[in-house]
């Protein structure tokens, strides 16, 4: 019977969905939508009752590995424990983990801090927490049209700005290069959010340099040894015009290094994006100009927190500014200068108090 | 080794003491004795089902005997498989040719006892080659050793595969035994002709039993039978003193031959072309034209590499390619598909039953209705219960030996499981023309009668029959009339009413 | 999957399963025709076809593969360049290694599908064995060869289970994927360790003749792999067993101990191949072999190697791997759209092995 | 069979003229009676396990919530038994459920409903040629669906523009995730294509022609079974199959993407095989495939909620999925593996 409930909060869920997008191809169901209005924002779980969950995709790439790490380390703070879930990059098999999570019916102590694998993600993950009730905290991926404020237990969704991001290294970049000449762009997984705003932020950087050229972009799908591959055969193609190499992420400007090196190149400015320690070591070292730091840690922690404080009742999720409900986080841009301030990254739980989650937002997330 | 090749009896090499091998539901061998003395030629005879195959397989540590001996030159052996047989000196020659097609000729030879041929772990190819060159040589072969197997005739494999088994002869210090299990059932008359001449030689250095449904050619070689029957040895044999028809009613106490071939029952056939065929073409068929009529029994004969084989494929659309025109009762038929030929009316019985007859990991019953499902059909159903009838009837109107309709086909001996094949065809009522590609090929002589007897049948209800033989008598036995072939084009065609069936020797001349 | 011999095919009947559909004995292919001298009529016509059919598909995919060059070449100048020719080539080294391994696999008429993870396992060992940014270790060139040797044990472990369990090897291989994978990330902990020793690293940057070491010792690894087909019982015997599998046992071969043991030769090649990959990488990646296991099967494929077993072999492998090289790089460098490439390389490989098939396609009776 | 398994036909064990029972060994019918349950056996004893660690799994909840999350699995895995029994292996499923979740989330506004039959139709159109370049032109079926995984996947891409296509009118496919006297209707959707291809493959000739194909290509030819329609029917009906459960993934994520699903591939074959189906073509079905890919969704949600680590979490996933397959193929009618 519990099944048949979740399921009926389920098609509750439709019917705000459709009435937020005002459509007409719904009826029949809009006495559902005041259904959806039932949960409240605010919690009374006891502190030792909440459940926290982290799901990432994996635990083999630095980023996610030092998501969860914070995880922890929040989850130690206040006495509990975190349940680590990792999909492997795959959908399918986070939603079933989410499902399953939220299948024992009551999980309204239930906190999930969620990396949803891509934008079309985060709807189902939406829907199944706010059928159980569950609080839910998404980072980075989000359908535009998915709205936060329409939701009394999805506590807020972060990410950071991808297109500010894009062009901020393009920048640093192009000043290495001295303001000239041509490069070459390694792109995401293409049908990612973050690889299209990072690649628009480069293109923005682009317009306004107008003597840089950019010679071939590829994608080398967020992968390391893709790009290796593919700055290879460009640097073939294009040779000694390569003055710059432009990353969606540090993986694969990672990987162009060890293209450029074993063609023997060091003239070429390269900038990612993520701050993984490699990346702030070949910033060090000099062989690579800049890159974004988008806190892992912090992440991994600061969903923990938000989620945790809303079932504990310490904040009312309906109290919180709608700018902060989706917003973009702080980043930073990290050079040779100021390298050293980021290599010891690691939470400060401190900062984690339930009046203090939302210090990093930098503004609400625009409407693309 | 041993002197004593005289008359008075020398020690035996090999003896088998009251072997016996029960499988579930089977008493294989059923307290066998024999004995297999130096230099000389053993036949053995028998039925499917005398336990023949689970001798030999006992002999090479296949199958491990319930209660018996096997004893080797006066010692007692627990065979533990076919290396360990090799190494006391009995090897055999498979009736599936056991030889590894994509690598060379000398590989197969030394094939798990390379000896000096690898040192170190590596293959010294030269030294390969030579020492398989010393096993050729033997049986005077003049195939080369690093020939890729697969580039060899069928005749040259067969004589490969006894030089593998000579190969024992290094190994063992002793003469070794070697056990042929039909040798001959492919082979075309020449060919054989090749490996007595062989097995003559091989007498030199070895003892042979000899394994064969032929009983002329046991006869011919041997210098000692055993007829086997429900796994015990019924008979002891000088080939010298009997004939084959003694043998027949050795074997199953039948009387055989011109009986066997149910002469009586050829029936004139009636006047209408059933089928008629124009400039066939099609790779190894040269412009075959011929007729078949209606409820004539057509026998093709043919050397190998005649185009019999194709020209069959060719009339079932299996072979790609084909061109010519084909009439079925006046009407042309494609020549595209097996399909399109079933459902003109054309039934085709392969040659390779256990590979393109059956399938065997299914039961009799889907094996049975398998080219005429339409007939158990209601609407797009199959109707169980029309089905089990359908199946029911023909398993006793063929007198196929199953448990049951839902047995696996596998299980069945060779003849029951031609006979299921058979009756596939059989169940149709608009079956026009049947192509029986050597329908009789590893049968025994009871099941064979009993596969002549249908195509008798199958006449007289007025199907035409093309018929592919494994032997001149076969053919000419059973055929209205034969058709010969030779290189591809049709050399020949004489009648062959009932009691006056033409001279083989004529035949033979248009073959070669 | 790939057999061709039924489940049920008897004991081996002499003629190769495959080509069950060509004619009978005595029909000759076309080939056949012009020689039809009496010696020739008498050859069974299955027996010469397989062999014509062999030499027919090794042509044709050398045919497919200059059309290939002929094309990008006529296309792209950058093609036409000898640094491209060194690009190919470098570029083709790591899945040279890995397909000269699975190519023992293919013989045999197994699949090897356990590449990601043994690759993922041994990058992170060697990573961690040679001198490295997460622990004291610097065995240099012992970790090199205690990580070959681990690829083997791997590679033997599949091969053992598989025979003593009685299981497909597609399957064991799978479950050996994962089971690589999840020792890769245990070993991964957290954070990436990025090789210290200069002479791996050396592996990718260091040239000899214009070829990067990497190159060279992939093609000293397929002529070793060459090698141990022609002149080991390893080699031999996978073919053989590939050939006809119940017709070595019967000779007395203990074919489970030589599967297991060409199992352990291929994974020796993929031990090898991590160790390259990491020293492209310049760090131990979990994900380093994500993909190949498919890559190195179409590049034998390709080539020649069925899998159905028994033909084919490492210098057949090769002109796939080449091939499928020249494809992504010639892809590149005449400008397709990334998002179009996927679609192309699809359609071309399957194209390469139609040609090279459609000569002899009417003899090849059962195709699974 | 239970004898040496080379003895395949000359002499094997033939039933006597006074044969009575028969060769059938007194072992035989339990034998196949404990291969049948073999892989629910198994199913149930993971289930048991896994629920000592985390007993919601257990609940009526946690059942229909794996039977749910099995559904696109599970209509995947059922076509590729079918042309898995044909003896061929299709790798281009899970990029064919991709392209048709990208294809039913742009075909809505104008089809609306009417988009999933339009999505099967082109499933079983993409499946259909592949089938028909395995079959005319000989390649090999690994090949073929290994080159229209690329293609497929490359069109996905560039239709949609490399972006996640929303569904615009929710409304449109509510039928495929609402549920109906609490169950989901995935789930009946599963159990739907189960029936009706059960139904075919037992009621009608077609079950056995795939078989005979599958065990014995040249035999089936030669009886005049038409080999390359019942090859291209497999093939069309897996990408059928595969249309199918791309409009259950867009169901459940209420958007279609071009990567959406991709990953399921391998757990889709791995749940043939478990339940029992040989890869080798032949023997096997449906309802096998059925309890595979339960088996196989309980292995990869299982297990991460039962709290292991990543690393160990995957290790036990490829030991149990070893054990699985070894407990329940049935390697008495197969002669030699591959």
């Amino acid at each position: 019977m519990a099944a048949r409930m979740s399921r009926l909060r389920g098609t509750a869920l439709v019917g705000s969905v459709c009435t937020a997008l005002v459509l007409s191809a719904c009826g029949g169901s809009d006495t559902d939508t005041e259904a959806a209005g039932e949960g409240s924002g605010s919690g009374a779980c006891a502190p030792e009752d909440v459940v926290l969950v982290g799901q990432v995709r994996n635990q083999t790439n630095p980023y996610e590995a030092s998501w969860l790490e914070g995880g922890d380390a929040f989850a130690e703070s206040v006495g509990l424990e975190q349940q680590q879930l990792t999909y492997d990059g795959d959908s399918q098999q986070q939603q079933e983990q989410v499902r399953q999570v939220l299948a024992s019916g009551e999980a309204s102590c239930t906190v999930i801090n969620a990396l949803p694998n891509g934008d079309s993600d985060t709807t189902p993950i939406v829907a199944a927490a706010d059928a159980a009730d569950a609080w839910l905290v998404t980072q980075w991926n989000k359908p535009a049209d998915l709205d936060v404020t329409e939701y009394d237990r999805w506590v807020a969704h972060l990410t950071y700005d991808g297109v500010e991001s894009g062009r901020q290294i393009a920048e640093a970049m192009f000043e290495q290069m001295g303001g000239s000449g041509g490069i070459i762009a390694l792109q995401g997984i293409l049908d990612t959010a973050a690889a299209q705003d990072r690649f628009a932020g480069l293109e923005q950087a682009l317009e306004e340099n107008p003597d840089i050229t950019l010679l071939d972009d590829q994608t080398a799908d967020f992968d390391r040894a893709t790009a290796l591959e593919v700055t290879r055969t460009l640097l073939t193609q294009y040779g000694d015009e390569v003055r710059g190499i432009w990353a969606a992420n540090d993986d694969m400007a990672l990987g162009a290094l060890q293209a450029l090196e074993a063609a023997g190149r060091t003239d070429v400015a390269v900038v990612g994006i993520d701050a993984v320690p490699e990346a702030l070591e070949a910033i060090e070292a000099g062989t690579m100009t800049a890159t974004v730091s988008s806190d892992g840690p912090w992440q991994g922690a600061v969903g923990l927190a938000m989620g945790y404080c809303a079932a504990t009742g310490e904040i009312d999720v309906a109290d919180i500014d709608p700018d902060d409900r989706a917003f973009f986080a702080e980043q930073f841009l990290i050079e040779e200068d100021n390298v050293a301030e980021f290599t010891e990254s690691s939470v400060d739980v401190e900062e984690l108090s339930c009046d203090n989650l939302f210090s990093r937002a930098t503004g609400p997330i625009a409407a693309s | 080794m041993d002197d004593d090749t005289g008359t008075s009896t020398p020690a035996p090499v090999l003896a088998v003491r009251g072997l016996t091998k029960r499988y579930p539901g089977v008493l294989a061998l059923d307290g066998m004795d024999l004995e297999v003395r130096p230099h000389e030629v053993v036949g053995l005879i028998g039925e499917n089902g005398a336990g023949k195959s689970t001798l030999l397989k006992s002999l090479v540590g296949l199958a491990r005997p319930d209660a018996g001996s096997i004893a080797v030159r006066g010692e007692t052996v627990r065979l533990r498989g076919v290396a360990h047989a090799a190494s006391v000196g009995i090897g055999m020659v498979f009736q599936e040719q056991s030889l590894v097609p994509n690598i060379t000729v000398a590989e197969n030879i030394m094939l798990g006892s390379e000896g000096a041929g690898v040192r170190g772990g590596l293959f010294r190819w030269k030294r390969m080659a030579e020492l398989a060159q010393v096993q050729l040589d033997k049986i005077g072969s003049a195939v080369s050793p690093r020939a890729r197997t697969d580039s060899l005739t069928f005749a040259q494999r067969q004589m490969v595969e006894v030089a593998k088994v000579l190969a024992l002869e290094e190994r063992t210090a002793h003469e070794p035994v070697v056990l042929l299990d039909e040798p001959t059932s492919v082979l075309e008359r020449d060919e054989v002709e090749t490996l007595f001449a062989q097995v003559r030689r091989l007498r030199e250095r070895a003892s042979v039993v000899f394994v064969s449904h032929r009983l002329d050619e046991v006869l011919e070689i041997s210098d000692r039978v055993y007829v086997l029957r429900n796994g015990r040895v019924v008979a002891e044999v000088n080939p010298a003193e009997v004939d084959a028809t003694d043998l027949h009613h050795l074997l199953i106490g039948r009387e055989s031959t011109h009986s066997h071939y149910h002469d009586d029952a050829q029936q004139e056939a009636a006047g209408e072309v059933r089928l008629s065929v124009r400039d066939l073409q099609t790779a190894g068929c040269d412009k075959v034209s011929f007729e078949i009529h209606v409820g004539e029994v057509l026998g093709v004969a043919g050397v190998q590499g005649s185009g019999r084989e194709e020209l069959c494929r060719a009339l079932f659309g299996a072979v790609p390619r084909a061109r010519g025109q084909v009439l079925l009762d006046g009407k042309r038929v494609k020549l595209d598909s097996p399909r399109g030929a079933v459902l003109a009316g054309i039934g085709y019985v392969p040659s390779e039953r256990r590979t393109e007859g059956v399938v065997s990991a299914m039961s009799v019953k889907e094996n049975l209705s398998m080219a005429h499902v339409g007939a158990v059909c209601r609407g797009p159903m199959i109707d169980g219960r029309r089905e089990h009838d359908l199946v029911d009837k023909w398993v006793s109107r063929l007198g196929i030996r199953t448990p049951s309709g839902d047995t696996r086909i596998g299980t069945l001996s060779g003849g029951n499981q031609q006979k299921v094949v058979l009756a596939r065809w059989m169940i149709s009522d608009h079956l026009r023309l049947l192509i029986l590609d050597h329908p009789t090929r590893g049968l025994d002589v009871g099941a064979k009668s009993e596969v002549y007897e249908l195509i008798r049948e199958l006449a007289a209800s007025g199907c035409a029959v093309l018929l592919l033989s494994d032997t001149l008598e076969e053919a000419l036995a059973m055929s209205h009339r034969v058709l010969v072939m030779k290189d591809g084009q049709v050399t020949a065609c004489l009648d062959a009413p009932r009691g006056a069936k033409p001279d083989p020797v004529a035949i033979m001349e248009a073959m070669v | 999957m790939a057999a061709d011999a039924t489940p049920h095919a008897p004991p081996r009947s002499l003629e190769p399963a495959p080509l069950a559909g060509a004619p009978a004995p005595g029909a000759g292919g076309d080939g056949d025709k012009g020689n039809g001298t009496a010696a020739s009529t008498a050859l069974p016509g299955r027996a010469r076809v397989s062999r014509n059919a062999d030499v027919v598909q090794t042509w044709a995919s050398l045919i497919a593969l200059g059309v290939l060059v002929v094309v990008f070449a006529a296309i792209s100048p950058q093609f036409r360049t000898l640094g491209n020719l060194q690009q190919i080539i470098d570029a083709a080294a790591v899945l040279a290694v890995l397909a000269t391994g699975i190519t023992f696999v293919l013989l045999l008429g197994a699949i090897d599908l356990s590449l990601p993870g043994v690759i993922g396992a041994c990058a992170m060992t060697v990573s961690l064995l040679v001198a490295n940014s997460r622990n004291d270790n610097d065995l240099g060139l012992l970790g090199v060869g205690l990580t070959i040797g681990l690829g083997a044990m791997f590679g033997l472990l599949s091969g053992v289970l598989s025979t003593r369990l009685r299981i497909p090897t597609f399957m064991t291989t799978l479950g050996m994927s994962a089971i690589g994978i999840g020792i890769a990330t245990i070993l991964f902990g957290g954070s990436r360790p990025v090789v210290l020793d200069e002479n791996l690293n050396a592996w990718a940057t260091s040239r000899i003749g214009g070829f990067t070491l990497m190159s060279l010792i992939a093609v000293a690894a397929v002529a070793t792999g060459w090698a141990i087909q022609r002149w080991t019982r390893v080699g031999r015997y996978a073919a053989a067993i590939g050939g006809g599998e119940d017709i070595v046992a019967l000779s007395g071969v203990s074919v489970a101990r030589y599967k297991a043991l060409a199992f352990g030769v291929a994974g020796a090649f993929y031990g090898l191949g991590a160790v390259m990959v990491t020293a492209r990488l310049g760090s131990g990646v979990v994900e380093a072999g994500a993909g190949l296991d498919f890559a190195a099967i179409t590049a034998a494929v390709i080539g020649g190697t069925l899998l159905s077993g028994g033909r084919g072999g490492v210098l057949q492998s090769m002109i796939g791997v080449v091939a499928l090289t020249v494809l992504a790089n010639g892809l590149i460098l005449t400008g397709v759209s990334p998002y179009v490439q996927q679609a192309v390389q699809g359609v071309i490989v399957v194209l390469a092995v139609a040609v090279a098939v459609w000569p002899v396609r009417h003899r090849l009776g059962v195709v699974k | 069979m239970t004898g040496t398994h080379t003895d395949t036909a000359t002499e094997p064990t033939p039933p006597r003229e006074d044969g009575g029972p028969g060769p059938r060994a007194p072992g035989r019918s339990r034998r196949d009676l404990a291969l049948l349950i073999m892989p629910t056996v198994v199913l149930v004893l993971l289930l048991l396990t896994l629920s000592t660690r985390n007993s919601d799994l257990l609940t009526a909840d946690g059942l229909l919530a794996l039977a749910d999350s099995a559904a696109p699995l599970m209509v995947l895995a059922i076509g590729a038994t079918l042309v898995i029994l044909c003896g061929g292996i299709d790798l281009s499923i899970a990029a064919l459920a991709a392209l048709s979740s990208v294809l039913f989330a742009m075909w809505i506004p104008s089809l609306g409903p009417a988009a999933a039959v339009a999505v099967v139709a082109v499933g079983g159109l993409a499946g259909a040629v592949q089938g028909l370049v395995h079959v005319t032109a000989k390649v090999n079926s690994f090949i073929v669906t290994l080159g229209g995984l690329a293609l497929w996947s490359g069109i996905a891409l560039v239709i949609s523009g490399a972006r996640t296509v929303p569904v615009t009118d929710i409304g449109a496919i509510q039928w495929a995730f609402t549920d109906v006297a609490g169950i989901p209707s995935a789930v009946l959707i599963a159990l739907a294509v189960v029936v009706v291809l059960g139904a075919v493959l037992r009621l009608t000739p077609a079950g056995r022609w795939v078989r005979a194909v599958g065990h014995a290509e040249q035999a089936a030819r030669l009886s005049g079974i038409p080999v390359g329609a019942v090859k291209v029917a497999a093939f069309t009906a897996s990408g059928a199959c595969a249309g199918l459960a791309g409009v259950l993934l867009v169901a459940r994520t209420f958007s279609g993407a071009p990567t959406l699903g991709a990953t399921l591939l391998l757990p889709a074959v791995a749940a043939v095989v478990v339940g029992g189906t040989a890869i080798t073509g032949g023997l096997g079905g449906i309802g096998r495939t059925v309890v595979g890919a339960l088996i196989v969704i309980v292995l990869r949600v299982g297990l991460s909620l039962v709290g292991v680590d990543a690393g160990f979490e995957s290790i036990i996933y490829g030991v149990l999925i070893i054990g699985a397959v070894a407990l329940t193929i049935d390697r008495a009618k197969l002669d030699v593996l591959k």
